[in-house]
Parts: C-alpha cells; structure tokens; sequence
C-alpha cells in the first residue's frame, strides 16, 4: 500500500476530474499529503516511461493518455462530435467572459442572432441556463458548464486570457498546441473582475 | 482587397459570421485605422459585397441588410456640414463612435477563438477512460437524481440521431440540391479522368442551368489548374475551352 | 512513442477486455509483437509499483486495479454511486424504450459497444436481464427494473415521455412493456427499415 498508488486507482476508477478533497476523504489523510502523493505519482509516470498522464482539468486531476499516442488510440477509437464551428466558439467566448448573459446580450456584441447556436451548444452541455435576468421579460441567463472546462481542457475560467490585452493581429500565432501551459501561466495574474468585468 | 468589379471570378467568396465580421474584414484588407474608418469607401464595399452574393444567389441575412441601413445613415450624417459651435465641448459627437464601439467590442471575442480552438484541438489529443464506450466524453457523469424524465428522452433522440434514423421531415417543396466547391471539383476530376482526349467544358454544364452552379463548377476549375491538377485549354477566345488532366498528376 | 505504452493507452481508453487482434490492429503490428509488448507493460506496472495491473479476462486483456486498494477505492465509490454517465443515460433510455432489448441491439442504435455500459447499468440494478431472445445465439434481452423506475420517480413506463417521429419496435420482443398506446400512436407514420436499418 502506496499513497501515490493508491490516488493512482481513484483516479482510474473515477473517470472523472477528482479534487484533492475527494482524494483525501478516500485516502483517509490530509489534503497537503494527498497532494504531494499526486505529484510523487506525476514524476513516477513520467520516469516509468508510463502512457499514461495526470492533467489538470475541470478543477480537478484525471488520469488521460499522452498526446503522442493519440493517432494509434483513434484507430481503436472513432470519436464523433467534429470540431466547434467559428461561430459557436466566437460564441462560448462570449458567454465565458460575460456570464451570466442573456441572449439579446450576445445578439449585441456578435450582431447576428444567437439562440440557435446557444441551443446547441446547451444540447452539448457546454453552456447551461443558470437563472433569469431580473428585467423586463425576465430573459434566462446562460453561464458555462464544467463539461466547457473539461472540453477545453482547462481547470478553471481563470485560465481564460485577458480580455484587454487581446490584440487580433497577433492573434495568428497564438492558436498553437502549447499555448495552453503557457498561457495558463500567463494567466495566473487574472483576478476574479478580470473575468466577470460587467457581473455586478 | 475586395476588387469584386473587376475581377469577380478570382474572388475567393470568405464565409463571414455577421456584418461585424465582414465589416472588421474590409477594415483589415483596406487597412484603415479602426478609429477614422473612411465610411464612404467601406459602405460602398460593403454594398458590392452584398450585390455580389445576391448574384451567387445566396441568401443575405437580415441582419446584413440592418447593418447597410446603419452605414448609409452614418454615412449620409456625415455629408451633413456640422454647425458651428463656440464651445468645443458640445462638439457633435462622431456618427461613427457607436458602430466602432460594437467593432472594437467583438474583435476582442474574436480574437480570443484562437485560443479555444487551440485548446480544443489540444484536448483531442487526450482520451480519458472509457472512451470507447463514451466517444463524447467530455460529458462528465451526472449526479444521482440529476437527470429528469426529458433529459431520458433526449438522450435517445440523440443517440437515434447519431445513428442517422432520424426521420425525414415530409416536405412538400424539394430544394434543389446545392453542392460544395469541393464535390464540384471531385465531379470535374472525374469527368475529365474519364475523357482522356479532353473534356470540352460546356458539357459539364446540365440544363437547366443555374447562376450558381455554373459559378460553383468554374470555381471549381479554376482551382483545379492552380493546383496543377488541370489544364485547360482554349485555342481562341471564340473556341470552348478543352480540359485535360496534367500528365504529372495522378 | 513505446508499444507497451501504447498498449497501455490502449487498454485504458477501451474501458472493456481487448484481445491480441485488436491491439495488433490498432498499433499496426503483428500480433506476435502486440503480445511481447503486453508483457514488457505488465512487467514495467509490476516494477515501477503502479497501482495497476493487466489482467486477462473474458479472452481479452484488460486494466484493473491491484487487490489491496480496493479498501479505498470503496471509499470512492460509495459516494459516486450514484452518478451515470452520459454513455449510461442514452444506453438506459434505449432499454427504457425499446425493452426488452439484446446488447447487439443497443450497439445498433448507439454504433458503439455497449456491453460495458449495460453491466454498469446493471451493476447499479437500473436493467436486468430478463430472458433470452429466440434467435440465433440466444442472446440476453435487458428490461428496466423497479430500481430504474425510483430513480427517475415514476410509477410505471407509461409515464416515460412519448417519443415523436421515432418508431418503437412492433416486432415479437415488444412484448407488453411497450404496448403503450401514446408511443405506437406517435409512432405510426414511420417506418421500422428507418430506425434499425442494421437489424435483419
């Protein structure tokens, strides 16, 4: 009996993003133990030459394959689901920077009509009604999902980039693989109202 | 640069989500400054563009037309002399101030679809357990009692529907079927695979004919040649132009 | 890019026993190799001290977790138990319609395995089986239980939603359960070749 082995099995069996208050609970410690026998298990897959990774995602850790062996795991795997159309991401985006937000409130910053793409980002529980807008009307407020931050593959909104300093002629360049850790990273600064800038 | 006057058959037709999005397009092509946009100039391509996918005959959303209506009030508020006033202060305010408020707003959500689409295609790449069993899995498990009786129904209707038996809805009207640039050039190659004396160009056009169809296959053509996959030929302007596949092409 | 790796990846998205053949197929290797590699990860599990293990199964080769954590993975699970996955809904509610209904049925509509998402169903007694289908290979037919029907708070399948535009099965596995006057009604302007184009 290993801590690190022992995280190793919840992680499995669960299948889902974990926190390390669940670990803890199930491994009868305490958080701070729970963490360092997760980071002993990170460098272990990693020195074993293991498949396997720990990545943080959804606010919490889940065990996943390594990117390298994507395309012999697509030969076993047929994944459905394409890729988000451009506007269904311009979309996200604006639901994930302003939420809540209401339809007519997205309908104003992109100047098409929105519910379609709305629904269906919903049907994908990307996006989910969180409430209604006390105005006239009473519009219902979409927010995103934890599914949004899993599909992402980012732990928390926070990793969002900075709304302000986005400048589009750059922009180009930054769609790369990595620019997750790094702009994690960069991210880190971001405070809350960053995030939220019209929430009240 | 939109140059749709002069030379609308080289004109790559881009896809655009909304005015916003074509109007931060023609500003970045003429590049003008976001902040004085030359309203006469980019209202005018912004018409041409609309004509010009009136003339593909593609549907022009509403919204599209909305936003002409606004260039044309901004423009023509413009042309209007402002009068002359003791304090600089109650200077009229600029017409086009709102509009680029709305253009500076979006860009900036525009901007960040880079990122997702980078983190998206990044998180492809991983496989989580069970996989096989769950190819969308970035549906996480629900709480027990989390789930109503619809949300039961839905997920049927979702797996019937990935399943393709959804049934087709009665229509009494059949539209004509509209088929893609690239289907148009897999048919073309075909033809002309298939013709090894060459493949005068005509007859790939079936009667009736329509507008966007014969575009579609010229289109199709010409991106064809500039892959180097065909070449056509045309002995005189008079003459029908004779397509042959390029002996280095397989 | 290792094949014990990869087989490891491999029999950690698959969620269900693999045999040679398929992991052969998958890394574009012989199955003599696939066999030498399953060996080396089922030697570097052992020696790096992972909490995992290959254990062969049901004819194929599938990952578990080792004995001596099962202690704590309990504590896990007690409190998940109750979750289903997104897989496990639409599985359930193909049995709920269509029941009593056999796996190669289920996997007809869904177009992916469903032999371990309906033992999870199972293992959570939200399906039992309930008898045998008269056709070849005898296969087991799965009906919703009393279970199923307290989790979603109903009092029978009549109350389940009536599916429009989608055809219940009106062939000899109908049975009773489906002789639900709304659904054969919704049903009856579609065509059985329409909804299981697959089944003879």
């Amino acid at each position: 009996m290993n801590l690190s082995s022992a995280i190793e099995c919840l992680l499995f069996v669960a299948g889902e993003p974990l926190n390390l208050q669940d670990m803890a609970r199930a491994l009868q410690c305490d958080e701070y133990t729970a963490e360092e026998a997760l980071r002993e298990l990170q460098l272990r897959l990693g020195e074993s030459g293991s498949g396997l990774q720990v990545v943080s995602i959804a606010g919490g850790w889940q065990l996943a394959t390594r990117m390298e062996y994507s395309e012999t795991i697509g030969r076993l795997v047929t994944r459905n689901g394409g890729k988000l159309s451009h506007a269904a991401l311009e979309t996200l985006a604006i639901i994930a920077y302003r939420q809540p937000i209401t339809i007519p409130e997205i309908e104003a910053v992109r100047g098409v009509s929105a519910s379609g793409v709305v629904k269906s980002l919903q049907e994908k529980r990307l996006v989910a009604e969180v409430g209604r807008k006390q105005t006239i009307g009473r519009p219902i407020l979409y927010a995103t999902t934890q599914e949004f931050l899993h599909y992402f593959a980012i732990s928390s909104l926070e990793e969002l980039p900075v709304l302000e300093n986005f400048e589009p002629e750059e922009s180009d360049t930054a769609g790369g693989l990595l620019a997750n850790a790094a702009l994690a990273e960069a991210s880190s600064e971001t405070s809350q109202e960053a995030i939220y800038p019209d929430t009240p | 640069m939109l140059s749709v006057k002069t030379n609308p058959l080289k004109f790559h037709l881009p896809v655009f989500d909304g005015p916003l999005d074509l109007l931060l397009h023609l500003i970045r092509e003429n590049k003008v400054d976001i902040y004085d946009i030359p309203i006469a100039d980019i209202t005018q391509q912004y018409l041409d563009f609309l004509s010009l996918m009136e003339s593909l005959d593609l549907a022009i959303a509403g919204e599209y037309l909305v936003m002409a209506a606004t260039l044309m009030e901004i423009k023509s508020r413009m042309l209007l002399p402002q009068a002359p006033s003791q304090n600089p202060e109650d200077e009229e305010e600029d017409p086009r101030q709102e509009l680029v408020q709305r253009l500076l707003e979006y860009r900036k959500f525009q901007a960040t679809v880079d990122t997702l689409e980078g983190w998206e295609e990044y998180r492809k790449l991983l496989y989580f357990r069970g996989a096989l069993e769950n190819p969308e899995d970035y549906f996480l498990p629900m709480e027990a009692g989390d789930i109503s009786l619809n949300e039961l129904q839905e997920a049927l209707k979702r797996a019937l529907l990935s399943a393709g038996v959804q049934e087709e809805k009665v229509t009494a009207v059949t539209p004509r079927r509209r088929v893609s640039l690239r289907m148009k050039m897999a048919e073309l190659l075909r033809k002309v695979r298939s013709c090894p004396e060459g493949l005068p160009f005509d007859s790939m056009i079936e009667h009736p004919a329509y507008l966007y169809d014969i575009v579609l296959l010229f289109l199709a053509l010409l991106e064809l040649v500039r892959q180097g996959t065909l070449r056509a030929e045309q002995e005189t302007t008079e003459d029908g132009i004779i397509l042959h596949m390029r002996e280095d092409a397989v």
